[in-house]
C-alpha cells in the first residue's frame, strides 16, 4: 500500500509533465469498466453455443450482433454443455450446466445458471438432479414452456426423463419419468412431447405447478425403421416440421393433447435422389415463418452421410412445397438458423472451423464471415 | 477430421440387424444394451479370453490392420478416439480411465479370417478427452430417439462411477455373428 | 501466434524506466505495482474523464489506429487477447468479467500527438479466456521474480474476487508521461 | 436388466453360429478392462505438462515413453496448471491443482494431487491455502525437498510466501513467508531458496516438521537491472546454472546456509553476440551431469527476444566452458530437457505446435517427432 501510493504519486508526477499540448484524457478515471448491452437484445443477435469437443469441462457460449459481426461476449457453462434457452422477451437466459469437484472427476453438481442478457453477469441459479443428457448438442435438450413458465430438460442415465424447472419461483419441481422417450420440446404454455424410439411421440400436459397430468403416446408417426427423421425440427404454431434421412419433411402437427402426421413431401426429386442429394448437419433445418420458407442444408452421399456438412441451402414453400431458392454456401455448413424478425438473417456455423458465415436469405448472398468464434460451435440460438 | 458429424463419443450399434432377435432389442429395449449382459459374458468366455498363439489383435492375418488406424476392420462403427493412441489398446481402457458398463455395439467384417463379428465400442471414461486418434465410420447410425443405435450419446454419462467425461472408445470382440 | 513464448496474460511495464522515480519502484515494491495507487487517480481526474469532440479514442488523428489491431499504439506493452475483440473495447471489459483491481503498466508513443502516455493494462476476469485478437509486444519484460515488470503473472489471481480466470487486457491510458 | 440378459442370449446365440473355423477369441471375457504401467517408471518416459492456454479449465498431463514414442496416459490436472512434481522413486505423481466449483467461477479449491505413476489414478488428495500462483508454467513453481519429504509450492496472491506439504503424513504444514522473493527451489533435504527481485537469493531451513527455522537473505548475485538471468535453472549438485538474457552463464552454488555466484561466463563470443545470438524459450536448459554437457536453446534477436523460440540447441562443456557441439533443430523449440539415465534422450517441445521431438544428445540426430500431445504443451518433467 506505501508503495502502492508511491507510484501514484509517480504517475501523477510524470503526467503532470507532459509535452505542450492537450493530452488525450485517462480512462483510468471512468467510472464505466465494464460494458453492458442493450435490453432488450437485437433481433440479429446470436448465441453460438460450443461444447469444446477437446475441452468439455469448459464450455462457452459466444453472443454476435449478425449485423456488424461485432463479438458482444461470453458466457463460460461448464462441462458437456449444450445450448442456452431465452425466454420470449430476450432479457434473460437459461443455461443447463454440469459441474464435477474436481474438474473431470469428484462430486457432480447440475444447475441452471440465470445470466442478465444485458450484463452477461450470473443472476440466479437453480439445482436441478444430476442427470441432465450428455450428447451431441440439440434443441430438444432442453426447452421453454410456450409462456416461458417451465424450463424442462431432457435427463438421460440412461433411464429417460424430463426435469420440470419453474422459472418463476426459480426451483426444481420435479421429474417426469418418458421412459422410451427423448427430448423435452415444449408445445403449449403446460405441455411438451417427446419423441420415441418407435417413432410414436408422446404428449404430456402439466399442471400449473409443472407437474405432470396426463400423457399420451401416439402410432408411429413416420417410418422409424426405414427413413427416421432426423432430431431437430423447425415449428410454426403448432406444427413441427423434421426431415428425414432420405429428405422426407414430415410435418407433425398437435392436434388436442396429441399429435398427427400431416402428409409427407420429398425435398428431391427421384433424379435428385438418385444423384444422391439428402439432407445433413447438425441443425440442418431453418424456417422463417413470416416469409412460409424452410432452408435445408443438402449435400450428395449415402445414407450413412446423413449428419455430414453440405455447401448447398436449399430453400422450400411451405406452402407449395416447391424449391424456389438454391443457395451455393461458400463453405461447408453444419448448422443453420434464420433470425425471426421481418428482415431475417441466415446464420451458419461453417464444418471443421470456427467461423460463422451470414447470409441475407432472401438473395442468398453472403453478407459477411465472423472468424475465431470458439472451438467446436455447434447450435446457433437467436432472440425469440 | 470432421469434427462435427463426426465428434460423438460412441454408437450402440445394431446386432439386431444382423440378427434374428431384432425385435427383442428395438424401441425402448435398445436402452439398456449392455447395461448388464456384457459383465455376463466374461463369465462364460473365461477360457476363451486368451489370443490364440499367432493371433495377436493387430498382428498376424487373423486379425489383421493397425488398431491405431481408422481403417482397422474392428472400428467399422466406432466414434471417438481410438483408446489404442491413448495408452490403451483396441481392447482396454488407457491406465487410470474407468470402462463404461454401458457399451455400443457394431457388427464388423473381418478381412483375416471372412467372418463378421461384434464388436463392442466401450468408452473409458473418467479423464478429459484423450484428443488422439479421432476415428469415426459412421454406419448406420440412428436418432438420439433410437438410442440403442445412435452414436450421439456419451456412455460415460450414468454407465460408471466416472459419470460424463469421456476419454477414448475401445473396440472389443464380443463373439462371431452369425 | 507464438502462442508458448507469447501466451502471458500481461506484464507489469515500467513507468520506472522512465522515471527518476524508479528506485522507489524497484525491488519488492514493484510487487505491488497498482494495487492500490489506481483507483487513487480516478479521484484525482474524474472532469478529464470524458474523451474531448474529436479525439474517441481509436478515431481521428489524436488517437490514431485500430484498437482491435496489435499494433495499436496503446499495445506497445499489451500481452493477451484484446478486449475490443471479446465485447469491451481498450479501455472496459466485455459483459460480466470484472477488470482487475491490480494491473501493469507501460509506457507507449502516441504517433497522433507525439507524447508518450502511461498505459494500464488491465485485465478483465471471471470467464474462460477470451481466445481472440491474441496480442504480445513484449519489450523490457523481466523475469518473475522481478514481478512489478513480468508479464508471466496472471494478475486476476488475489486481484479481484474473480480470482484467477483470465478472460481478456484493456490497455487505458493514466496519463501522459513525462 | 431384463432386456440386457436379452442381448447377452442373442450374442450368445449368434456366436455360436460362426462359420467354420475358430473365430478369434473374445476381448469381453478378459478380466483386465484397464491397462497400467510398469513400476518404477522407465529413464526415457517424460512428462508433459499443459496448461491449455485457451480452455485452462482443463489443464492436462501426458506420458510420453521417448524410446517408443508411444501415449502412455493423461492426467487431468484443473485449472491454470503449471507442472507435476516426481519424487526420486518415480512412483508417485505430486500434483498442484486449483479447481473452481463452477469452472470459472465459485468457491476455489486448491489442492495437491497424489496418482499412482503405474494406474495413473488418485491415490490421495492434500488441501492446500488458494494461493498458488498463477503464472506461465515455470519448474520454481513447486519442488520436491532433496528426500521427497517435504514439497514446496510458491505462492502469489500478490503476496509472496511458500506452502509446505508433508507427503509423509500427507498434510499441509504451513506457509513460509517470502515478501520479495518468488519460487520454491528445494535445496536440501530441509532447505529451498527463492529468488529475490533485487537479485538477491532468500535461503530457508526447514525443522524435520517442516517449518522454518532460518531465513537468509544474500546480496544480489547477478545484475538484476541490467542482464537479468531467465527462471528456469539447470542443477548438478549443489550448483544452480542459470543463463542471462544475453546470454551468460551464472553458476550460483550453495554454500553453507546461503548462496554464493560462481564466475559467471558467455555462451557467445563477441561476434556472437553482434550478430544477435541469444538464449530463449522456456524451458531454456538442459543438463546431463554425467555427460558434463549443458543444452541451451539459441536464436538470433534483440533483448525482448528472450522468450523467443530457437532453432539451434548450443551445447557446451560444463569444466571447460567451452561449446563442443551445435544441433540444428528441426524445429523452433520453446522447452528442453534431457533424462538422467547414462544414455540419455533430449526431449524438446515444438513452438507453436503440440509436438514433441526427441533428439539424441550425442549425436543432435532427431530420433522421432511425436504429434497431437496436448493443445499448448510447456514444461517437460522426465524421471528423476
Amino acid at each position: 500500500m506505501i508503495v502502492g501510493t508511491a507510484l501514484a504519486a509517480a504517475v501523477l508526477s510524470v503526467s503532470g509533465a507532459g509535452k505542450a499540448g492537450a493530452a488525450l484524457p485517462p480512462d483510468v478515471g471512468a467510472t464505466k469498466t465494464v460494458e453492458s448491452l442493450p435490453s432488450p437484445p437485437g433481433k440479429h443477435w446470436l448465441w453460438v453455443n460450443d461444447f469444446v469437443f477437446p475441452h468439455m469441462t469448459d464450455g462457452t457460449v459466444h453472443l454476435l450482433d449478425g449485423d456488424s459481426g461485432k463479438y458482444l461476449g461470453l458466457l463460460s457453462v461448464g462441462s458437456s454443455f449444450s445450448h442456452v434457452i431465452l425466454p420470449r422477451d430476450g432479457k434473460l437466459v437459461y443455461s443447463p450446466e454440469i459441474y464435477f469437484s474436481r474438474g473431470t472427476r469428484g462430486t457432480r453438481t447440475d444447475v441452471v445458471t440465470i445470466y442478465d442478457t444485458s450484463t452477461l453477469k450470473v443472476v440466479g441459479e437453480i439445482g436441478i438432479p444430476p442427470k441432465r443428457v450428455s450428447s451431441v448438442p440439440t434443441s430438444g435438450n432442453a426447452e421453454l414452456t410456450d409462456d416461458d413458465r417451465f424450463l424442462l430438460i431432457y435427463n438421460f442415465t440412461p433411464a429417460q426423463s424430463v426435469s420440470v424447472v419453474d422459472t418463476m419461483s426459480r426451483s426444481f419441481v420435479g421429474e417426469v419419468e418418458t421412459p422410451g422417450c427423448a427430448f423435452a420440446f415444449a408445445s403449449g404454455p403446460r405441455s411438451f412431447f417427446g419423441m420415441c424410439a418407435d417413432a410414436s411421440f408422446l404428449a404430456v400436459d402439466l399442471d400449473d405447478s409443472g407437474h405432470a397430468v396426463r400423457q399420451t403416446r401416439t402410432d408411429a408417426l413416420f417410418d422409424g425403421a426405414h427413413d427416421p427423421v432426423a432430431e431437430h425440427p423447425v415449428r410454426i404454431g403448432n406444427t413441427w416440421y423434421y426431415v428425414s434421412f432420405d429428405g422426407r419433411i414430415h410435418p407433425i402437427r398437435k392436434s388436442g393433447a396429441s399429435f398427427v402426421a400431416e402428409p409427407a413431401w420429398p425435398l428431391t426429386t427421384a433424379a435428385e435422389r438418385r444423384a444422391g442429394w439428402r439432407p445433413g448437419g447438425v441443425q440442418q433445418l431453418a424456417i422463417h415463418a413470416g416469409l412460409g420458407r424452410l432452408y435445408v442444408i443438402m449435400h450428395q452421399g449415402g445414407r450413412e452421410t446423413h449428419k455430414d456438412p453440405g455447401k448447398s441451402i436449399w430453400v422450400y414453400d411451405l406452402a407449395s412445397h416447391r424449391r424456389v431458392q438454391t443457395i451455393s454456401a461458400a463453405h461447408p455448413l453444419v448448422s443453420i438458423k434464420a433470425s425471426t424478425d421481418d428482415q431475417p438473417l441466415l446464420f451458419a456455423i461453417v464444418a471443421e472451423s470456427n467461423v460463422i458465415d451470414v447470409y441475407a436469405p432472401t438473395t442468398g448472398k453472403l453478407l459477411r464471415s465472423i472468424k475465431d468464434v470458439g472451438t467446436t460451435p455447434s447450435l446457433i440460438v437467436t432472440t425469440p | 477430421m470432421k469434427w462435427l458429424d463426426r465428434f460423438t463419443e460412441e454408437s450402440v450399434r445394431a446386432v439386431a440387424r444382423r440378427s434374428s432377435r431384432r425385435s427383442l432389442l428395438a424401441g425402448i429395449g435398445a436402452l439398456f444394451v449392455g447395461a448388464a449382459a456384457l459383465p455376463l459374458l466374461p463369465v462364460a468366455r473365461g477360457a476363451e479370453a486368451k489370443p490364440a498363439p499367432g493371433k495377436k489383435p493387430g498382428g498376424g492375418t487373423a486379425d489383421p490392420g493397425d488398431p491405431s488406424a481408422c481403417d482397422y476392420w474392428r472400428h467399422c462403427a466406432i466414434d471417438g478416439f481410438l483408446c489404442g493412441c491413448c495408452g490403451g489398446t483396441q481392447a482396454t481402457c488407457p491406465p487410470g480411465t474407468e470402462m463404461s458398463a454401458i457399451t455400443w455395439i457394431g457388427t464388423c467384417h473381418n478381412p483375416g479370417d471372412g467372418k463378421d463379428y461384434v464388436i463392442s465400442y466401450n468408452d473409458c471414461c473418467g479423464k478429459t478427452s484423450c484428443g488422439r486418434c479421432f476415428c469415426n465410420r459412421n454406419e448406420r447410425d440412428t436418432p438420439l430417439y433410437q438410442p440403442g443405435q445412435s452414436n450421439d450419446y456419451n456412455w460415460c454419462a450414468g454407465s460408471s462411477q466416472s459419470n460424463i467425461p469421456y476419454h477414448c472408445s475401445t473396440a472389443r470382440i464380443v463373439g462371431a455373428a452369425e
